[in-house]
């Protein structure tokens, strides 16, 4: 069975240790393998690597027991030299995998099949981050001069960058960036008969204009889109022989705000914040009606959000996802406390390219703030123009989208939570600065004590969702649509294995 | 009088317009003989164009003939269909325009222009009409014209092209040439040469020549007949020398005594007085009663006077008295 | 009184042909509601879809004439996505297309009459000059061309201006890449008319090439100018549609009718027919009244054709 | 004709000299590339070594020098999306961009200037006037919207026509063709339509406007007293002499055919370089659009230069001693 | 009586080159067109001056000079006394200026479609930063229109009424010199009487000066007193009227009578001129006129005649006696 699959954006190359990105790493994990793979649910399995666990002799040691009889779609034996190989790979400067690797000090071969990661002190999660760590067979790399990772921004252009050769289930047959790229099934995989595996061939599209995409769907054209536009759903799924399948994903949207500096530039309230006090962060949260931009804006297509994390990460509880209430009197006599009871302006920067439905969310709750006063001017761009803004501090209001790939609350407190700094706190526009809490957040990574560290990430969360840092809106909701005979699950990470695919 | 090439009777031409029906031409009545050159004269706007393009059935709308006839060597043509018409023109009447350099197309080599002629209404291959084009631009004083057939309009001098205008016109040995003002772009010099051309070919051919001019010398030299024209209407016709010297209709001596030849050594030129009416505002009666110094109760009135094919001189009440 | 019948005379031979084309009549008239319907658009309209506060999100993608499901309340023309009036909405939109395309018509006549006149009237180095930018302005398609003055002008206006900068970027962005058909029919006219001898006699006269230019040469091409200019503002309302489906357009708050067409054709699949159909209707309403308008004044004003 | 030539390909080398500044100064404020660059996680030293690496932490005058001395040895440096050279992504592009192109062109050409001619003698005949007026319709709406109605119409109601892509291709040594499959072609058609529509209408009209006025020219009315068939007329004497005028229009049409393409392109996800473009514009991609730009300059420039080289094969009053043509 | 104009040498050369690269390419020089050469001549106050000539002799070209349209590229242009090019005040120059004023040939060209009879006819004055008010409508009664008129359009009139008001605007400026390009030769000859005659009137109320430039033999037989006949840029002959018109000495001015048709030259058959105007920009040598002339030798080829004095007439020809 050949499956027809198109989504917006093409991967960006094939050299699996380039480009950390979504479409680069969905379309490798049809070609190549890392040792653990998150299953279309999100769970932890078994990949090239069969058993792991946290060295008995050496806390700081992971060690892995891997797969035997794996080739390659060369035919070259699969062993622990490769996983060495493209450990060291994925560690090189160029590669763009490296943070993810940050702390590990030495990846060695133990046998043929056994193999180990040393890191520079106790890593509880490790294996959560490997599930996009490719390997790739030594010798090939060695006879196609691939070894170096393919310098990306350089503009370097490789044999790797445009050639697979890995264990995975499906074999490279041809590929045209952002046109075109066809697989076919690898007969020798070694999960032929564990996986259902019953598409044959794979022909990969990447169709920007979302209109298009869809209408591709309808005319049958294609067989699976990712991304299906949430208004369009219903179209969809009443096609016959077309159904739509949705799950939350592993990313949350929120706004944030200027709440450290003394005075805006972009209001007019003069020479005062409105957004540093909290009472007006308070009626801010309040005023936003996140049922109706769930009903409306997504039609029904989100899961409103009250806190800025998503439902899969450790830390999450139901209890700090629970919504503000969405009560305009209230919000406005905070305001009034506040001493803003006519309101204020202020400029609300937001992408149009980059969430789902992005600029109408910021649209809706545009009219939403304007009920308690809260005049805002709409500054909608491309996703290019709008992150320099949050990095270089240039806004006082902003929409983001953040997806926590380790499932883990430390990711969240690292980039949004700790002061703005290099190392922490780069993609916290907020100016919140709270040094105390800095220091916790920094304890988390040594913390080995998983409960210690459970009770740790609570406080720090209390802080936050106290402070009201940002202003949650919801959670993400993935919509593939797929001709009905496709069955399949929906990855939380937006990231699908087809070997998992099954055709009625 | 032999039969006449061309006979128009009662010629009426209309132009509807928004207020009211105009008539540049209104019953126009006159014949030319074979080898005869037939001169017609009269002030811009008097209609003799319009009576050239309608014997040759080229008005453009939404000008039409209404009423009367035009005859062919004694064969109606007003009322032939397109094809027929068309396989007239060319063929059996030729046609001169005032400026030669418009009335070629830029685009085309002339020996193309005129092989195409050729070819279209004479039964030879294309060859012989080649061969034939040089020797109608030979005819035509065009020196070198073998050599001078591959070259394009741009590339010859006013009077050289009306030449080459003259050869197209004649190229298929048509009965009757309708020229135009063929020299008013001209220089004199040019104009004494293109005359003396036009005269000798259809001599030579036993050609019949309307020639439309408001040159009143180029008249008196060289046409046999000339038909004066005010407001549409046909004013005088006759021989040219009578009606020159010896005007029968106010008009005519009025256009005859402004020109300066005519009032040599007087202080101020004689001049009508006012101006031709416009086709929207013509008086009633008589088209030139306002103007005229012997205007009577009578003119004023209608009918206006009117010639009738071969019935007089002159369409004024007086003319036949004074003639006489 | 001499005078008034004179220019009644010319002016009834204008409405003459005018009433006698039922296109030209029809045109006139639908072009005449939607400018008065755009520029009483607060009047007129039962809301104001550009004020957010009034906005209630659950009216959104009521279909027409039809309760919303949440509110109950109905609109004639539906609502979209954000629960702004259709109907309103087309009216502000509108206003806005006809503003910046009334602007940017105006912005590119002003411009490429000017540099015509100069262009024809001086000739020589001056006019080569001119014509060779003309040259290397047309060599810029006008989408390209609107889309980086887009991004330059976001780049220099400082983040707070931007809404209203936005507009008149677009203005400065669409007459920019239209100018030059103005500026080379202006240089044809103006190259024809200075031969002419009236031009002459005023330069005997003592006229300045100033005077001359504006009082003898202006007055006798605005024919074709004004032709141009009136499908031009078809041409412009359309651009500012595109450069809005190119996400360079206005903003989204204050959607004009392109934006509204950028935003309604994601619905066109949905069912949700009305957020397209009815501002995309306006559109080809408004600009083919235009456009018809254009070519019968281009009938008129040129005797040639007739 | 020769001095000509030179003339014009020096203006052509100024013309683009122009655009790349023009271009190239532009592109600073679309956005920073650096941040789609780097991922989540990237750190302030990263984005330094980043700006380092691609030279944009050098003055202005320095990278556009730099810009220029590679564009003129047809290295537009390396894209920062694809990482790949700019010049081969543009020439593995290209092919789709020039048969799309090329189709709407001839579309545009044979269809405007049939119909053009058509309404111009069968003026005020009623399907003249239809045919007028819908014209004008088909200029009155967006491209971009008539390109999503006729998916909507063709390929999801009717189910008839493929609504993206170009199908299947067959490679001819470089040049990626859909001129030799049925789908290939199949995929063509709505793009091409869709793109070329607003040029043929544009050209028809000034066809017929042109050849209106040809019509009433002397030589046509003495071509007419000559006795010449009307299709001679029309055809050999009118119709030549419209073309004149209409090709420069034409010209520059065809050159906004290319640039049109982006719409259209964006909407049928033709992978040309107009979509290329769009691309490359929401990532920041700065070669690849000065390239594009540089690229679409060119063509323009080219077109232009064929246009003016046309007018001398049609006008002989061009050729030869222009000294006599003017006097 | 003294010269109210007085030209010397007068001489107009166009670049009619092409482009410098295309003649670097061809190999050809630069090519100029003498379109008027050494001319010299006076015109008496309140005396009729005609230039006659065939279409390029450059007719044109001296009224333009002498109207400040143009500059000479050599010779000295005199009104009153004046050389205009040369004096340093301002003031008299542009008082002088307003001395002067033209009439031209194509009445449909020369009137401002877009402005009102009254506007037009005032611009002299006006131009000029002066009051007219009452004026257009005072000269329009002098030219034999109604003081009504004034509001109207040009497209109104008819070529005659047209010249008519052009004729009304020279007069605005009170001129003492009119250049008339060829006023008449649009006009039928019914109009061509009447606007000759309201020149002839208006030149003895207003004791005008007239160039009048023509090429038709029987009008400026009427109108002038003296007359130039150019060929080719230079003056052939120059004579008062009655002089030339008995006795044309240069065979250029015969052949022009010959040609001309004549009223009552019924059934004339003469032998038409031979040849047409040469290329102006390569003339022939010596005497311009030798390639057509029918009495020339070879020196005629040579030598370009000098103008000498003839009894009465001044002729640029070795033969003529
Ligand atoms: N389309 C039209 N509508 C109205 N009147 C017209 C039209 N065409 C011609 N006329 C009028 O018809 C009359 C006759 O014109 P025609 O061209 O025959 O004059 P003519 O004697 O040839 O003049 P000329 O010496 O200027 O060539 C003129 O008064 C002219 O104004
Ligand atoms: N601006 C110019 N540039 C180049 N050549 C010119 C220019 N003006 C006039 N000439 C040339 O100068 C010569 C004399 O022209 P001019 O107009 O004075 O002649 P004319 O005697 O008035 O002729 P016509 O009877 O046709 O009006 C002609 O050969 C003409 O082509
Ligand atoms: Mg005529
Ligand atoms: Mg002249």
């Amino acid at each position: 069975e050949t499956l027809n699959w198109a989504r917006a954006g093409d991967a960006l190359t094939l050299d699996p240790h380039a480009q950390n990105e979504g479409p680069t790493s969905a379309l490798s994990h049809q070609i190549m393998e890392p040792l653990v793979i998150r299953d279309m649910t999100g769970k932890i399995v078994p990949a090239l690597a069969t058993e792991w666990a946290p060295s008995e002799e050496d806390p700081n040691v992971w060690a892995f027991k891997l797969r035997e009889g794996v080739t390659f779609h060369d035919g070259a034996e699969f062993d622990s030299e490769d996983v060495v190989f493209s450990f060291n790979r994925a560690m090189s400067p160029d590669s763009d995998f490296k943070e993810l690797l940050a702390s590990v000090t030495e990846v060695r071969a133990n046998g043929k099949y056994g193999f180990e990661i040393v890191t520079n002190g106790p890593n509880p999660i490790m294996p959560s981050n490997l599930s996009d760590i490719f390997v790739i067979d030594k010798d090939w790399a060695e006879a196609n001069n691939a070894t170096k990772v393919q310098d990306f921004e350089g503009g370097e252009d490789t044999y790797a960058a445009r050639n697979a050769n890995g264990t995975g289930p499906y074999k490279l047959v041809s590929r045209e960036p952002d046109s075109k790229t066809v697989l076919t099934m690898n007969e020798n995989y070694w999960g032929k008969d564990e996986f259902p595996m019953e598409v044959t061939e794979i022909v990969y599209t990447p169709i920007q204009n979302a209109a298009t995409r869809v209408a591709a769907l309808l005319s049958g054209e294609v067989d699976f889109i990712q991304d299906v536009p949430v208004q369009d759903l219903q179209r969809v799924g009443s096609t016959d022989g077309l159904q739509v399948i949705t799950a939350p994903q592993n990313r949350v949207i929120f706004f944030g705000m200027n709440q450290g500096d003394a005075d805006l530039k972009g209001d007019d309230v003069e020479g005062k914040n409105p957004l540093a006090d909290k009472r007006v962060r308070e009626a801010m949260n309040m005023a936003i009606n996140r049922e109706a931009i769930k009903q409306v804006v997504m039609r029904g297509q989100s899961i409103p959000a009250g806190v800025a994390m998503p439902p899969f990460v450790n830390g999450w509880t139901e209890d700090l996802d629970s919504l503000p209430a969405n009560d305009v009197a209230k919000a406005k006599a905070l305001m009034a406390d506040a001493g803003y009871a006519d309101g204020f302006s202020i400029q609300l920067d937001c992408p149009n390219d980059r969430y789902i439905n992005d600029e109408a969310i910021c649209q809706a709750a545009v009219g939403m703030l304007a009920q308690i006063g809260v005049n805002v001017r709409l500054d909608a761009k491309p996703k290019a123009q709008h992150f320099p803004l949050i990095n270089n501090l240039e806004t006082d209001f902003y929409m983001l989208g953040w997806g926590v790939p380790t499932y883990d609350s430390e990711y969240i407190f690292n980039f949004l939570a700790h002061t703005k700094g290099e190392k922490y706190g780069s993609w916290n526009g907020t100016r919140f600065s709270n040094p105390e809490l800095d220091q916790q957040i920094q304890r988390l990574a040594s913390e080995t004590n998983l409960d210690e560290r459970n009770l740790m990430i609570a406080n720090i969360w209390s802080v936050v969702q106290d402070e009201v840092l940002y202003l949650p809106i919801h959670h993400q909701v993935l919509n593939w649509g797929m001709a009905a005979k496709v069955d399949t699950v929906v990855d939380p990470d937006d990231e699908p294995k087809i070997k998992y695919f099954k055709i009625k | 009088m032999a039969e006449a090439v061309l006979s128009i009777r009662d010629l009426v031409v209309e132009i509807p317009t928004r207020h009211a029906v105009l008539r540049p031409v209104d019953r126009i009545s006159l014949d030319i003989a074979p080898g005869e050159i037939l001169g017609v004269v009269g002030e811009s706007g008097a209609g003799k164009s319009m009576t050239g393009n309608a014997v040759i059935g080229l008005l453009d709308r939404p000008a039409h003939i209404a009423s009367g006839e035009i005859l062919l060597n004694g064969e109606r043509i007003d009322n032939l269909t397109k094809d027929r018409l068309r396989r007239v023109r060319g063929k059996r009447i030729g046609m001169v325009f005032q400026d030669p350099l418009t009335s070629l197309n830029p685009l085309l080599p002339i020996g193309e222009q005129i092989t195409e002629t050729i070819l279209e209404h004479l039964p030879v291959t294309r060859a012989e009409a080649e061969s034939r084009a040089v020797a109608a631009l030979e005819e035509v004083g065009i020196p070198a014209a073998a050599a001078r057939i591959g070259s394009y309009p741009h590339e010859f001098s006013g009077g050289m092209r009306q030449r080459v205008v003259i050869a197209l016109a004649l190229c298929a040995e048509p009965a009757l040439v309708i020229a135009d003002e063929p020299t008013t772009a001209l220089d004199v010099s040019v104009q004494a040469q293109i005359i003396a051309l036009l005269k000798q070919l259809c001599r030579e051919r036993g050609t019949a020549v309307m020639l439309v001019t408001h040159d009143m010398g180029v008249i008196a030299e060289a046409v046999d007949r000339v038909a004066v024209m005010y407001a549409g209407r046909l004013a005088e016709i006759g021989d040219v020398r009578d009606v020159l010297t010896r005007p029968a209709h106010p008009y005519t001596a009025g256009l005859m005594a402004s020109t300066p030849l005519a009032s040599k050594g007087l202080k101020r030129l004689n001049q009508i007085p006012g101006a031709m009416p416009s086709l929207s505002r013509l008086p009633e009666g008589c088209a030139f009663h306002p103007r005229c110094p012997k205007a009577a109760e009578r003119c004023r009135r209608a009918p206006d006077p009117t010639l009738a094919a071969g019935g007089g001189r002159a369409a004024c009440w007086f003319a036949n008295e004074r003639v006489a | 009184m001499m005078e008034s019948r004179l220019s009644r005379a010319w002016q009834s031979d204008f409405l003459w042909s005018f009433r006698r084309s039922p296109t030209a009549v029809v045109s006139f008239f639908v072009v005449l509601v939607l400018v008065l319907g755009a520029v009483f658009a607060p009047l007129v309209a039962p809301h104001n879809p550009f004020d957010p506060s009034s906005l209630n999100l659950m009216n959104g993608f009521s279909k027409p004439m039809q309760p919303n499901a949440f509110t109950g309340e109905a609109f004639w023309l539906g609502t979209d996505d954000q629960g702004r009036d259709v109907f309103s909405t087309i009216l502000y939109g509108m206003r806005i297309s006809l503003f910046v395309g009334f602007c940017a018509v105006l912005f590119a006549m002003v411009l490429g009459v000017t540099l015509g006149l100069i262009a024809g009237y001086s000739g020589g180095m001056v006019g080569t000059v001119i014509m060779r930018i003309a040259d290397v302005q047309l060599t810029f398609p006008a989408i390209l061309v609107a889309m980086l003055i887009f991004g330059i002008a976001k780049g220099f206006t400082p983040v707070h201006l931007r809404d209203q900068m936005a507009v008149w970027v677009l203005i400065f962005a669409i007459g920019l890449s239209d100018w030059v058909q103005f500026a080379r029919v202006v240089r044809g006219a103006t190259l024809v008319e200075r031969k002419k001898d009236y031009v002459q006699a005023a330069s005997l006269n003592g006229r300045k090439a100033v005077g001359i230019m504006l009082r003898h040469i202006l007055p006798n091409v605005v024919g074709p100018v004004l032709v141009i200019a009136t499908i031009s503002l078809a041409l412009a309302i359309i651009a500012e549609a595109t450069l809005s489906f190119l996400g360079v357009g206005a903003p989204p708050t204050q959607p004009s009718l392109g934006t509204l067409i950028r935003i309604g054709q994601g619905f066109l699949f949905s069912g949700e027919w009305w957020i397209l159909f009815f501002p995309a209707t306006t559109l080809l309403v408004l600009a083919l009244s235009v456009n018809l308008l254009g070519d019968w004044l281009r009938d008129v004003l040129n005797p040639r054709l007739r | 004709m020769l001095a000509f030539v030179i003339r014009r390909v020096f203006q052509s080398f100024v013309v683009l000299l122009v655009v790349g500044l023009v271009a190239f100064s532009m592109f600073r404020f679309v956005g920073d590339p650096i941040e789609n660059m780097l991922g989540q996680e990237r750190t302030g030293a990263d984005i330094e070594r980043l700006r380092g690496q691609l030279g944009l932490d050098q003055p202005f005058p320095v990278q556009y020098f730099k810009f220029l001395t590679g564009a003129a040895q047809g290295n537009f440096g390396v894209s920062y999306r694809q990482g790949r050279p700019v010049a081969d992504i543009i020439a593995e592009r290209l092919p789709a961009t020039l048969e799309l192109a090329s189709v709407s062109a001839i579309l545009a050409i044979v269809f405007g200037l049939g119909l053009g001619v058509f309404t111009a003698i069968r003026r005020d005949g009623w399907a003249a006037n239809t045919i007028m007026t819908l014209s004008l319709v088909g200029v009155s709406l967006p491209t971009f919207l008539i390109g999503i109605l006729l998916i909507y119409l063709f390929a999801v109601e009717l189910n008839m026509l493929p609504s993206f892509g170009r199908g299947e291709v067959v490679d001819l040594g470089w040049w990626r063709t859909g001129f030799l499959t049925e789908s290939g072609l199949k995929a063509l058609i709505l793009p091409s339509i869709t793109l070329g529509l607003y040029q043929m209408t544009l050209i028809m009209r000034l066809v017929r406007s042109e050849m209106l006025e040809v019509l009433r020219q002397d030589y046509i009315r003495f071509a007419r007293a000559r006795g010449l068939r009307e299709k001679s007329v029309l055809f050999r004497h009118a119709l030549k002499n419209t073309l004149v005028p209409v090709i420069t229009v034409t010209g520059l049409q065809l050159g906004s055919i290319i640039a049109f393409a982006i719409i259209t392109e964006t909407v049928f996800q033709w992978p040309g370089v107009g979509l290329l473009f769009i691309n490359a514009i929401q990532f920041v991609d700065i070669p690849v659009m000065a390239a594009y730009l540089m690229l679409i300059s060119v063509m323009f420039v080219g077109i232009n230069l064929i246009v003016d080289l046309l007018y001398f094969v049609i006008d002989p009053r061009l050729r030869g001693d222009s000294s006599k043509a003017t006097a | 009586m003294n010269a109210l104009v007085s030209v010397k040498n007068l001489t107009r050369i166009f670049d009619v080159s092409k482009p410098w690269l295309n003649r670097l390419l061809e190999g050809k020089p630069k090519a100029f067109l003498q379109a008027v050469s050494d001319v010299s001549f006076d015109i008496e106050e309140r005396s009729v001056y005609a230039l006659v000539g065939e279409s390029g002799s450059g007719k044109s070209t001296i009224g333009k000079m002498i109207v400040h349209l143009l500059r000479p590229s050599d010779g000295v242009i005199e009104i009153g006394g004046v050389d205009l090019l040369r004096e340093p005040d301002r003031q008299r120059v542009d008082k002088i200026r307003t001395d002067i004023q033209m009439v031209f040939q194509d009445p449909y060209a020369s009137l401002n479609p877009r402005w009102r009879v009254r506007d037009i006819i005032a611009e002299p004055v006006t131009a000029r930063g002066g009051k007219a008010e009452g004026l257009a409508e005072h000269l329009l009664e002098q030219v034999g229109l109604s003081a009504a008129d004034a509001g109207k359009y040009p497209h109104e009139f008819s070529g005659g009424q047209r010249q008519r008001i052009c004729i009304a605007r020279a007069l605005a400026s009170e001129p003492k010199l009119i250049v008339c390009d060829e006023p008449t030769s649009a006009l039928d000859v019914s109009v061509q009487a009447q606007v000759l005659n309201l020149m002839s009137d208006l030149k003895e109320e207003f004791g005008l000066t007239y160039l009048f430039i023509s090429h038709d033999l029987t009008v400026v037989e009427h109108m002038a007193d003296r007359i130039g006949v150019l060929y080719l840029g230079r003056l052939v002959e120059e004579a008062p009227r009655d002089v030339l018109f008995a006795d044309p000495k240069h065979p250029y001015t015969q052949m022009l009578f010959a040609a001309a048709p004549k009223l009552d030259g019924f059934g004339r058959e003469v032998e038409p001129p031979k040849g047409e105007i040469p290329d102006p920009i390569n003339p022939p040598s010596g005497c311009a006129y030798h390639p057509r002339c029918p009495k020339a030798v070879a020196r005629c080829t040579l030598e370009r005649p000098e103008m000498r004095d003839l009894g009465g007439n001044r002729v640029a020809c070795h033969l003529a006696e």
